[in-house]
């Protein structure tokens, strides 16, 4: 939404849903970035939440015994997990990016209200970090 | 006919608790803050530097916690996150959860696996020996152990 | 108001433009004969100037007068009409038909999270709740000198000034995703309603407004969506008001 | 479900019953000052037909008057007179001393309720010019009317919600009133309670009270182009005609200059008073050439008649030369956007005009009921020219004290909701103190299920909206700023052939819950009977005065009607001419200081 001086507001013009959603559920609710974002950091906190806890077991498998710790790592070194392992970074980057500006939002009144730009900012750090970490990784895992 | 029969009512509202929904809110902005540092430089070390995921094994490991200065890295990340996690799926839960017997059961859940984990996870690093099977793998072994 | 068979007299220097169709679907429900809502849809014939509330007025006037919604003003000061015009919260008064991308048909249905009653109509109960549950009124601790009014500057009056435009339509709240899970979470409205009197210089009761909205329903809910800023007709910057309740909580004071 | 505290109530044949000491049908301003002094002293229960925050009182948006004398010289005298002046002498004098000395409270106690009036540098009410406001009896124009930006009464209505909140006043929400419990005691008809119809649910209920308040709004809805909400439709104004009790100064309506053209939204005065200027096609500043001394912030009257005039002699702009231009431009961005926002977002959303660079596009715009209910300066209603009904008060814009006279002064009807708004509230908690119950009549509420259940039946072929649009184009057709016997006559016969099709008006919703299409049929019914008593009203004033200006008779004439009209239902309602089932009568105007006069400004 584009403020004008006096805080009248422009809204742009509204896009229609696709047609297809007429199902008596009503239709999904258009958000702007706001509420993409959010929707984003909530996966991706709810995905890395459930990684961290099997990433607790397998490495305490370390004080079982180094065989066990090695066959269980083994498979965070195979391609497919490799694969893996970029969307978990990926995922990582954005919720750490995003929560940066959301702890902004939260205390500093200009980002409050430029929080679209933020948000594409967040997501020109995202591809920055991930194209510097991508390549490196890939190449790591599939040379091995 | 609705999807949600009284909003604004009953559950949660009602008698004035401790503000603990504030300490939350705060707490996962500090731990964020802070797991920046620790997860990128987690991160970092382990898939960036040398041959990155490649080179994890055991004695990679082994010889980072052998360092107390990785111990107090990885417990802090340790704590922080999984803290962090867990009060962020407790929102989750109070958000989409709205059978009050569900709700108490996966709380409990979320308490119970964080406190676990932390315990064992916390006892991994400090009681860690990283000369562990030194004698039965010499070639998985560090330096250190055979010094 | 315009009807909506009457060329509009203004807009500059055009001549008077034909009406056009245009293809409503609203989503309709009656609790007396329905079980689940439907969509149903209606062809209308507007000009570019007419709002959705001309189009609505058009298919109870001369099509079917069964259909519900509630409006008063017709020009975005009374907060009646909220519905969801396309996927997002808007006043059908305040929609104009330019503004909407005419090619495809224009999805109208009630607001979300507040129980449904009839085609637009939800029950604004639950919403007024929490409006009156955050001490909407101003509390001074010592009376005004008598036939006197209390002294504020013009900067102490700029600084709640925002928030006093809110004319309760429940647009942001009925936005928010978090009010839509269980609908117990105060919402952005009542909060804007809080931080009007919490940032007024003449009130004493900051402090009890705060206490109330560091509920576990109160502002630490709300997860920076904007979707309630977004929806506001009034302009309102709804989230910084709640970010500036969230950092009075933290201080304890206005 | 829409009352803050739990309904209590019997329930007799489906009839709800409740009793209160007071109830107030209307929360608009008016309602909802008379409950803050009722309430804390008698049981009160207030019934509005919308949730009270989106009456229309949230749409007055440029100020109120006052004589704070904050930021120049001012008295109440010179208030006083302005009132009287602006309401070209038929405003009862008595009258307009108190609403102009009682402002200064008004205005007090609003800010000390909480309104955030805008400030003065050294922090107290600041203060604006309006048209008709003058220092010293017409010298100069004089700041006066007190503002919030230029959503004054939005911020009234909110301010006065929130105090409501704040004494637990209960509400009946989206309860429309439909008629009024009269009962004949010792030979004196009394009022016993209201009956209202639950938009929720259907369901019929009857509120016995000791006495009732009527603020239930204007009636602009009688007209195509108005500044007024689809919901003012004068239900509270008919149901007392429908009472036959009489009804004040039906003829003069005020007709605002400007409008956003075509659409019939206000644009405050508040712009004039800030320095707007009204503009012709060719740009020149027409109010110069016809109120020399105060030109565009000359009263609303004359400036509507004055841009009539402008477009009927060719000078319109557009292109149908169909209005004329107010220009705001040399205002500048900064005093547009922060004293007069939203008026600004209004030409921009509405009219995709931008005041900072362009004219905007006006036309008078039916604006304001100066008749209605008549009352004496306690808001009693009157049930002749002295006789009061025990325990019916009403007050706003409903109601006829008459302050505004012939011509309403910008201003001063915020003014008049909140001085006799409490003036009605007071009045009612002292009179229950001692009056009792009127017993309430057998089956009070047969009426009304009646009226409901012949609409809800009907199986005739007459539509609501193509009947009310007919008549709000010949309305404004016919009996708009400029009237003349023709006119008149030719929308007396219209007027006439549309009650009787009424008669067959059918609905499409026969349900009970939300049947907003049995409401409109209801509502309906209430314009027709108003726009007929203010038709007849009009004919019958061979003069010009104020708003009602008549073609044919150019001049006011004080020899033969320097008095207030009370119009009368008598005999059956559907009897063919007008002139047999109204009966018109006058009243006196009381004069106290100030005689009569030319009106120049
Ligand atoms: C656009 C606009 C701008 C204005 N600007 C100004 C200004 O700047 N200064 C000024 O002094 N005046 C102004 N006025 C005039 C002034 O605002 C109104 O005259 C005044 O607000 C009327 O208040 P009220 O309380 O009488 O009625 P309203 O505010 O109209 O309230 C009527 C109430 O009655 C209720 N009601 C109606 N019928 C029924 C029924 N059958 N049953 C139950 N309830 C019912 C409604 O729900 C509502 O609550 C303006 C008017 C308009 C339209
Ligand atoms: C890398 C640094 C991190 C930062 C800066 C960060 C920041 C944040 C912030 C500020 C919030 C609160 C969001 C809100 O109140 O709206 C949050 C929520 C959350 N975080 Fe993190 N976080 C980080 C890492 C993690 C990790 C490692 C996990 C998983 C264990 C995680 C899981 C979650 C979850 C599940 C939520 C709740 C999401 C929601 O309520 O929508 N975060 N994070
Ligand atoms: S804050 Fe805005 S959207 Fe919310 S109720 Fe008030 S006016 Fe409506
Ligand atoms: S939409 Fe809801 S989450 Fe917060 S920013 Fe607005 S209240
Ligand atoms: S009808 Fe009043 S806000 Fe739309």
């Amino acid at each position: 939404m584009t403020v004008e001086s006096g805080g009248a507001v422009k809204a742009p013009p509204i896009e229609t849903p696709k047609r297809g959603l007429r199902a008596p559920a009503g239709t999904l609710y258009r958000g702007t970035e706001g509420m993409w974002s959010w929707v984003l950091h909530r996966i991706t906190g709810t995905a890395i939440y459930f990684f961290l806890l099997v990433h607790i077991l397998d490495t305490a498998l370390i004080r079982v015994s180094p065989e066990a710790y090695n066959a269980v790592i083994s498979a965070y070194q195979t391609e497919i997990m490799g694969l893996g392992e970029v969307a978990l970074v990926g995922a990582i980057v954005f919720h750490a990016f995003n929560g940066l500006r959301i702890i902004l939002i939260d205390f500093w009144g200009w980002a409050t209200q430029h929080h679209r730009l933020m948000f594409w900012i967040v997501v020109g750090l995202w591809v920055v970090t991930m194209l510097a970490f991508t390549p490196r990784h890939l190449i790591n895992v599939f040379s091995h | 006919m609705t999807a949600i029969p009284a909003p604004r009512s009953g559950g949660g509202r009602g008698g004035r608790r401790t503000n603990w929904e504030k300490w939350g809110w705060i707490y996962m902005r500090a731990s964020g803050v802070l797991l920046i540092v620790l997860i990128f430089g987690h991160l970092f070390v382990n898939l960036m530097t040398g041959e990155g995921v490649s080179q994890i094994s055991f004695g990679f490991v082994a010889g980072k916690l052998a360092n107390p200065f990785w111990q107090w890295w990885d417990v802090a990340m340790l704590w922080l996150a999984l803290i962090h996690g867990a009060n962020g799926m407790r929102t989750l839960v109070n958000d989409y959860v709205s059978r009050p017997k569900v709700r108490a059961a996966l709380k409990i859940a979320l308490v119970g696996s964080t406190a676990a984990l932390i315990v064992l996870g916390t006892l991994v690093v400090f009681t860690f020996d990283p000369c562990l099977g030194a004698d039965e793998f010499p070639d998985l072994v560090l330096s250190i152990c055979t010094a | 108001m315009t009807l909506t068979q009457e060329a509009p007299a203004a807009g500059g220097a055009e001549e008077a433009v034909e009406p056009f169709p245009v293809t409503i679907i609203v989503r309709r429900f009656d609790p007396e004969t329905m079980e689940e809502p439907v969509w149903q849809d209606f062809d209308v014939q507007m000009y570019p100037t007419d709002r959705i509330l001309d189009a609505l007025h058009q298919i109870k006037w001369e099509q079917d007068g069964t259909l519900a919604f509630r409006r008063s003003c017709a020009h975005g000061i009374c907060g009646s009409d909220a519905m969801r015009i396309n996927g997002r919260n808007r006043l059908a008064c305040k929609t104009l038909i330019k503004d909407l991308d005419i090619s495809q048909p224009i999805y109208v249905e009630a607001i979300k999270g507040l129980p449904l009653e009839k085609d637009l109509i939800v029950d604004m109960e639950p919403f007024f709740e929490s409006f009156r549950e955050v001490q909407p009124f101003l509390q001074a601790s010592k009376p005004a000198e008598k036939g006197k009014e209390r002294v504020q500057s013009v900067a102490e009056r700029a600084r709640f000034d925002d928030t006093t435009k809110c004319i309760l339509c429940a647009a942001c709240t009925s936005s928010c995703p978090v009010f839509w899970t269980d609908g117990q979470y105060f919402g952005p409205a009542a909060i804007v309603n809080a931080h009007r009197f919490i940032f007024d210089s003449r009130d004493d009761q900051a402090e009890v407004r705060l206490d109330i909205l560091n509920d576990q329903e109160g502002v630490w809910r709300c997860r920076t969506t904007f979707n309630c800023t977004e929806a506001c007709p009034r302009g309102i910057q709804v989230t910084k008001a709640i970010a500036e309740v969230k950092q009075a909580v933290l201080r304890g004071r206005a | 479900m829409t009352t803050t505290a739990p309904i209590e109530s019997t329930v007799i044949d489906g009839v709800h019953y409740h009793q209160y000491d007071i109830v107030i049908v209307g929360a608009g301003g008016a309602g909802m000052r008379a409950a803050i002094e009722a309430g804390p002293k008698a049981r009160t229960a207030v019934i509005s037909k919308l949730y009270p925050t989106r009456s229309h009182t949230g749409a007055a948006q440029g100020g109120m008057a006052a004589a704070l004398a904050n930021v120049e010289e001012d008295s109440w005298e010179w208030h006083t007179f302005d009132t009287v002046k602006g309401g070209d002498y038929l405003v009862d004098q008595d009258a307009a001393e108190i609403l102009a000395k009682e402002a200064i409270d008004a205005v007090i106690d609003l800010e000390n309720m909480g309104l955030p009036f805008n400030r003065t540098p050294d922090g107290k009410i600041d203060q604006r010019r309006f048209g008709g406001h003058t220092a010293d009896h017409g010298k100069s124009p004089v700041r006066r009317a007190c503002y919030a930006a230029d959503r004054t009464g939005h911020m009234i209505l909110q301010t006065l919600y929130q105090n409501c909140v704040k004494h637990g006043i209960e509400f009946f929400n989206e309860f429309y009133v439909l008629d009024l419990i009269m009962a004949e005691i010792d030979g004196v008809q009394q009022q016993a309670g209201v009956v209202a119809y639950e938009l929720r649910t259907g369901e019929i209920h009857v509120f016995h009270s000791k006495a009732t308040i009527f603020a239930t709004g204007g009636f602009g809805k009688i007209f195509k182009t108005t500044s007024n909400a689809h919901t003012l439709t004068g239900d509270g104004v008919g149901i007392i005609w429908r009472k036959k009790l009489p009804l004040e100064d039906m003829e003069f309506f005020q007709f605002h200059p400007t409008g956003l053209a075509g659409l019939g939204i206000l644009l405050t005065e508040g712009a004039r008073g800030e320095g707007a200027i009204l503009r012709n096609a060719s740009g020149e500043r027409f109010m110069e050439r016809y109120a020399p001394t105060i030109k565009d912030l000359a009263p609303r009257d004359i400036v509507a008649r004055c841009m009539v005039q402008e477009v009927l002699d060719g000078r319109g702009a557009g292109p149908h030369k169909d209005y004329v231009y107010l220009d705001c431009t040399h205002l500048g961005a900064e005093v547009l956007e922060t004293k007069l926002p939203d008026i600004t977002e209004f030409a921009r959303t509405y009219l995709g005009v931008d005041p900072v660079v362009e004219p905007v596009p006006v036309f008078p715009t039916a604006h304001y009921a100066m008749g209605g209910i008549p009352t004496n300066v306690k808001a009693e209603v009157l049930a002749d020219n002295t006789t009061v009904v025990p325990g019916l008060y009403a007050a706003g814009e409903c109601a006829c004290v008459s302050v505004h006279g012939s011509n309403r002064l910008g201003t001063n009807s915020l003014l008049d909701i909140n001085v006799f708004g409490k003036r009605s509230g007071n009045n009612a908690a002292e009179y229950v103190k001692t009056a009792d119950f009127v017993p309430l009549p057998e089956d009070p509420a047969a009426e009304v299920r009646g009226m409901l259940e012949g609409i809800r039946s009907s199986t005739g072929s007459e539509r609501v909206a193509q009947i009310r649009k007919e008549l709000q184009e010949s309305m404004d057709r016919c009996a708009q700023v400029f009237r003349t016997e023709e006119s008149l006559e030719e929308v007396t016969g219209i007027i006439h052939g549309l009650r009787e099709r009424y008669r067959d008006v059918a609905v499409h919703d026969k349900g009970r819950r939300f049947n907003t299409d049995l409401l409109e049929a209801v509502e309906l019914g209430f314009l027709l009977d108003l726009a007929e008593v203010l038709v007849f009203s009009a004919k019958n004033r061979k003069e010009s005065r104020g708003g009602h200006m008549r073609d044919d008779y150019p001049k006011r004439d004080d020899e033969n009607y320097m008095q207030h009209t009370m119009a009368y239902l008598t005999g059956d309602p559907h009897s063919s001419t007008a002139a047999d089932h109204i009966r018109l009568d006058w009243k006196p105007v009381v004069i106290t200081n100030y005689q009569p006069m030319e009106r120049k400004y």
